[in-house]
């Protein structure tokens, strides 16, 4: 199914929706739909219930970390330089603002095609993490909507159920966002070398450490 | 237009002991439990023993595999795969060997390919063939169909073992290929394996099929409807249990399954007899694959010879491959930056997901069906938690 | 009728009872330490280090490239590069790991640090009596408990070790074929300059 | 001929003639004490022996079964176990939670082993071996039996854990619904034998016609009452595939969760002895007590064919457990009521017609016809309403 004819039809359909197609420069073809977060549960209904559609089936859902990253691209700047017009390049840095993404692949039980790859991004990683749960209209990211709020922190509106999943009630951080930072609170499994003694060490103070080297060290 | 089923908001086990509600007995089942498969925990609501409230609890071996994967090359990875699931850690490597072809465009040889879909279904069977047992196990029948499985588990343990150098931790898999070919004699010893392997199920089935005991326990027992399952994204044999025609042998036509003729099974009841029946069925359709792949198997090289096996960096993209791993649709996604460790990478766990629907199918049960509709999801902990 | 299938089930029983005592395929179990399986050539449990000739420092394939250690999954391996070389079984001078240990508390059998050695050092062991009381040390092991002789690798994988074998040999050929090559071509070379410039004095003498 | 019969019958009766010769040294009043305590110590010291090879038999069974060795470690054959087993749990720390009640915690164990051996008061191990001849000792039995549904109360309720409780739930409704079976199982022989002593139903049943016993379990009404008795026994027992009050796959070890080390193997030893209780009661009422099967096999101690039965029905018991899965606690409370109850009440009509008609192949018919029929159309009628069925599956290509 042609990813245009996707696209015009569900535009179609909802009116208003700001869809993207997202080219993937892999050769695995994937190319996927980016919508706004306004009308994805529009989207989402019409991807599924749409007669030549009925992409029914939700198989994945997951997030991307996209932390904020400077893009340095060289311009060909025309300068005067002593009254002539030169050609010189020129490093710009353009700050690209992070956003947290979440990736739906989805699949047709009933016409047997897909996958179908349906994004959205939040606003940025902090405040603007809120983006609508399509649970209501495909219960299989119920779970994996929950997982995404546990490991990436992003917020889904309109989850029925939305705990964390894998990590337990009290913790506060979003482990697979890129920034995340190992908290210094567990006990480190005494080993040879590398960062794990050297964090194990400083987590024990200097004599524990020591003996840890000498015993492991030598 | 079918609408979707919105599963129940989420209650906390304190909050239940108010006034009015002293009928109700709250139970936690889990994490340490002779049934759950590993450590998984349900909190229950129970009145007298039926089921009022059930909310599953996960995380209990998390470990963040995908987040360790980020720091790892794409080849690191690999063995972890094998703990994701570790009763079938070919599939695994499969699955992720498939998604790293896709993103990296990497054609696998013909004999690969063969030894894929002979390691792939062998470990079909006796994944099926525990799981069975791990059911009746949960049911109370003293490990009598358990042992069998592993009787026969073992002889499939051992062909990995000869192959692949490991039992269980296989790590077999190659991006473009397999790591290691048949050692001599490996060919005659698993078709020995798999043309005893229906005497096997014929052994299984006298002693399951009829009995009256399993069939009352079962039957009617955890129903899934079929628009239930589509929706909740149930996959593999769950899934065709409640009459879902989706196996994806078929339906992605990915690795060299098209030249195997080999029929589906389908429950038109969803219960946990027909889940248990499915993959009874399914067994025997993977032995007549394994009987065409290994006529069939021709000379060549097992790998790719292109690829090297350091410094291995995929261009940029995504991708996301998925194959029938034993416990439904296990998909890899994967997110290249150009570097050598993957931007991203993501495990679709069918285990996890089959555990959507648990509250559904428990809900009105006994505390005795919650173990048998358990058992009959088929999870493994490993890869429920990551 | 009800208890047909019930029967049925206790008859199967019944025979795996008796088929126990006179079927060795239907008892499969074999009792741990009298008796063995026989030992399965692709089998693997951790990796050892391979030597060539008697002693086992001055064999020592390993020339503390630290591939290994980079492309180790869960980092188990730990590498010093020695501050001198030592000459290798071909006698060229080469780096040699100053500390070896692999943590095999650590270690999950995992083959990768064999595929990506490209001296053919690090090879898999088939020992797994490795049970010991000392949970850290015991479980640490230095270059000395790593390294293992080549015939004993022969022994444990034939297959494979003939393979290795054949293919050091053929480098070892070509390198001697090149070193002769070099050497000839250095004699050619120096016996030309000889000729051109006889009344130089020796090289390296300070002016 | 007549010394071999003569040494026969002295084998037959050792242990009541040790016991009269033990009795002499004894002065006269303090006699009935003694011989009370003569006849009780044997039965306390050779139950739990037999409950030590049980679970040896059990193991190595359970194990060949399932195509396994079983124990084979302590000592030759691993015949040591039971021993190992028993040091283990005597060793062991014994844990009670914080919040049980103390008292009834620990008493209910004892309750239980106590209510198990005082069974075995009125069970006649041999020809003239039996403790107490209670002319109401069938009676006595199935009284003193239901103390260990009181144990096993006490043990799930004292514990405060939610499995226990579970445990103990499920315990009593079980044991309770299937005390009525076994009682109305066992009335058809006291209808037969016109007698409520055990010592009395057996020696009706020590006879022979020709070389085959007079046993109740060769008649119409006695193999019916004997399968519904056994079935009883086995739920009265907590055996598996009635094992649910104790279900470890899904509530753990119910009403004895939280019983550790040598408390722990008292409630193991309670179950098995009344197991055996109900073995021997069995054997008792159906299967001609300590007589022999054949008329030419009489020589033979009459304590060994006890234990012989009692072993026979152990690993009948035995076998079941290693195939059939559990029941569902509704389809158990179904299976007493829907099944047992009425079919043993049905079996009582049958014996009372077997009572009536004079001998011969008629009655056979009637009485046979009178089992079956009923037993057909209530078991399609159970199979009907639950609808379950061996099904046909179809495939996609």
């Amino acid at each position: 199914m042609n990813l245009e004819a996707i696209k015009s039809e569900v535009e179609a359909n909802v009116p208003g929706c700001r869809l993207e197609m997202v080219a993937n420069p892999s050769p695995s073809d994937q190319h996927s739909l980016r919508s706004d977060a306004e009308h994805a549960v529009a989207v989402a209904i019409v991807l599924r219930d749409a007669a030549n559609l009925r992409f029914d089936f939700c198989s994945n859902v997951t997030g991307i970390d996209w932390p904020s990253r400077e893009v340095s691209e060289k311009v060909k700047v025309k300068k005067l330089v002593d009254g002539v017009e030169q050609e010189a390049d020129e490093i710009r840095k353009t700050v690209v603002p992070g956003c947290l993404e979440v990736v739906y692949h989805l699949f047709s039980v009933e016409k047997k095609h897909g996958p179908l790859v349906l994004r959205m991004r939040t606003q940025d990683r902090d405040a603007g993490v809120h983006l609508p749960s399509l649970t209501p209209v495909w219960r299989s990211a119920e779970l994996q909507e929950r997982e995404v709020f546990d490991l990436f922190g992003v917020v889904f509106d309109g989850h029925p159920d939305l705990r964390r999943l894998l990590m337990w009630p009290g913790f506060v951080d979003h482990p697979m966002r890129r920034d995340y930072v190992d908290p210094d609170d567990y006990e480190y499994e005494p080993t040879a070398h590398d960062e794990v003694l050297r964090r194990a060490q400083q987590h024990r103070g200097d004599a524990g450490g020591k003996q840890l080297s000498e015993a492991e060290g030598g | 237009m079918s609408t979707a089923i919105v599963p129940t908001a989420h209650f906390d086990l304190e909050p239940m002991s108010e006034p009015g509600k002293e009928q109700l007995l709250e139970l936690a089942m889990g994490p340490q439990h002779p049934s759950t498969h590993g450590v998984f925990r349900m909190n229950v609501v129970l009145y007298g023993e039926q089921v009022v409230r059930l909310k599953p609890v996960f995380g209990y071996l998390h470990r963040n595999h995908e987040k360790i994967a980020e720091s790892e090359t794409y080849l690191g990875s690999m063995p972890y795969t094998d703990r994701l699931d570790y009763m079938c850690s070919i599939t695994n490597n499969w699955a992720y060997a498939l998604a790293v072809e896709k993103l990296a465009g990497i054609e696998v040889p013909e004999r690969a390919e063969y030894l894929r879909v002979i390691t792939g279904e062998l470990t079909r069977l006796q994944n099926h063939a525990c799981l069975i047992g791990f059911l009746m196990q949960d049911m109370g029948s003293s490990g009598t169909p358990l042992m069998y499985a592993f009787r026969e588990r073992e002889k499939i343990l051992d062909l990995f073992e000869s192959l692949t150098g490991a039992r269980m931790m296989c790590n077999y898999m190659r991006f473009g290929g397999c790591r290691a070919d048949l050692p001599a004699g490996w060919l005659d010893q698993a078709r020995k394996v798999v043309a005893d392997f229906p005497r096997f199920l014929d052994e299984y089935e006298q002693l399951l099929v009829s009995n009256e005991i399993l069939m009352d326990r079962t039957q009617e027992v955890g129903v899934l409807s079929r628009e239930l399952a589509v929706s909740a994204g149930i996959s593999g044999p769950m899934a065709r249990a409640s009459g879902v025609d989706y196996d994806i042998r078929k339906v992605d036509h990915y690795s060299i399954y098209d030249r195997f003729t080999f029929r589906v099974p389908l429950g038109s009841h969803g219960d946990v007899y027909d889940r248990f029946m499915v993959r009874l069925l399914e067994m025997r359709e993977s032995v007549s694959i394994l009987e065409q792949a290994m006529r069939d198997i021709p000379a060549g090289p097992i790998v790719d010879p292109r690829m090297k096996v350091r410094g291995f960096r995929p261009k940029p993209g995504e991708a996301y491959g998925r194959i029938e791993s034993p416990k439904g649709e296990l998909g890899f996604y994967l997110v290249s930056d150009g570097s050598p460790n993957p931007y991203r990478y993501r495990v679709r766990p069918p285990s996890l997901i089959n555990l959507t629907v648990l509250e559904d199918l428990c809900v009105g049960r006994n505390v005795g069906d919650i173990v048998a509709i358990l058992g009959s999801i088929d999870i493994v902990l490993g890869e429920v938690d990551r | 009728m009800v208890g047909e299938g019930i029967l049925k089930g206790m008859a199967e029983t019944a025979r795996n009872f008796f088929g126990s005592y006179v079927s060795k395929d239907r008892l499969t179990t074999v009792q741990y330490p009298e008796q063995r399986d026989a030992q399965i050539e692709a089998a693997r449990s951790f990796p050892f280090l391979v030597y060539d000739g008697a002693d086992w420092h001055d064999g020592m394939r390993c020339v503390a490239c630290q591939i290994c250690e980079k492309e180790c999954p869960p980092k188990c391996i730990f590498i010093e590069k020695s501050k001198d070389k030592k000459p290798d079984a071909n006698g060229k001078p080469q780096f040699y790991p100053a500390t070896f240990n692999i943590d095999i508390s650590v270690c999950m059998s995992c083959q990768i640090c064999v595929e990506v050695c490209p001296f053919d050092a690090i090879m898999m062991d088939v020992d797994t009596d490795l049970s010991t009381d000392d949970r850290f040390g015991g479980l640490l092991l230095d270059k000395q408990r790593l390294s293992k002789s080549n015939e004993y690798f022969n022994a444990i994988h034939p297959t494979e070790a003939a393979a290795v074998d054949a293919r050091l040999a053929v480098e070892r050929a070509r390198q001697e074929a090149k070193a002769k090559a070099a050497a000839e071509a250095k004699a050619a070379a120096d016996a030309k300059l000889t000729a051109a410039t006889p009344a130089q004095p020796a090289s390296g003498e300070p002016r | 001929m007549t010394h071999l019969a003569l040494l026969a019958q002295q084998l037959d009766q050792i242990f009541v003639l040790a016991k009269h010769w033990l009795l002499g040294f004894v002065p006269a009043g303090a006699q009935p004490l003694f011989s009370a305590v003569l006849s009780v110590v044997p039965v306390i010291l050779a139950f739990p022996l037999l409950f030590a090879i049980t679970t040896w038999i059990e193991r190595k069974g359970l194990g060949r079964m399932q195509n396994r060795y079983g124990p084979n470690r302590v000592g030759p054959f691993g015949l040591l176990q039971p021993l190992a087993d028993g040091v283990k749990s005597l060793t062991k720390e014994d844990i009670v939670p914080l919040t049980a009640d103390h008292a009834v915690h620990f008493l209910a164990p004892i309750l239980l082993v106590s209510a198990a051996f005082m069974d075995y008061a009125v069970l006649p191990i041999g020809r003239n071996m039996v403790i107490a001849n209670l002319n109401a000792g069938v009676l006595f039995f199935f009284a003193v039996g239901s103390l260990m549904e009181l144990a096993v109360f006490m043990a799930g309720w004292s514990s405060r854990s939610k499995y226990s409780l579970l445990g103990a739930m499920r315990a009593i409704a079980q044991m309770i619904s299937y005390e009525v079976p076994l009682v109305l199982a066992s009335i058809v022989v006291i209808m037969q034998a016109g007698s409520l002593s055990t010592v009395a139903i057996v020696n009706m049943q020590a006879a022979y016609t020709g070389i085959w016993p007079h046993w109740f379990v060769f008649t119409p009404w006695g193999f019916a009452g004997f399968v519904l008795f056994m079935v009883a026994a086995t739920a009265e027992s907590n055996r598996s595939p009635f094992d649910l009050p104790e279900g470890e796959s899904e509530i753990i070890a119910g009403y004895y969760t939280e019983y550790s080390g040598f408390k722990f193997a008292l409630f193991f030893m309670g179950e098995y002895i009344g197991m055996f209780a109900t073995g021997g009661m069995a054997i008792t009422l159906f299967l001609g007590g300590w007589s022999a099967p054949f008329a030419f096999l009489t020589w033979i101690p009459s304590y060994f064919w006890f234990f012989a039965k009692l072993l026979t029905l152990i690993a009948v018991f035995i076998w079941v457990r290693g195939t059939l899965p559990r029941l569902r606690m509704d389809q158990l409370m179904n299976l007493a009521w829907e099944f047992m109850l009425p079919m043993t009440l049905l079996n009582l009509l049958t014996a009372g017609a077997w009572h009536f008609m004079s001998a011969g192949l008629l009655r056979w018919f009637v009485c046979s016809t009178m089992v079956v029929v009923p037993y057909i159309l209530l078991s399609r009628g159970l199979k009907q309403r639950k609808k379950f069925q061996i099904r046909t599956y179809h495939f996609s290509e």
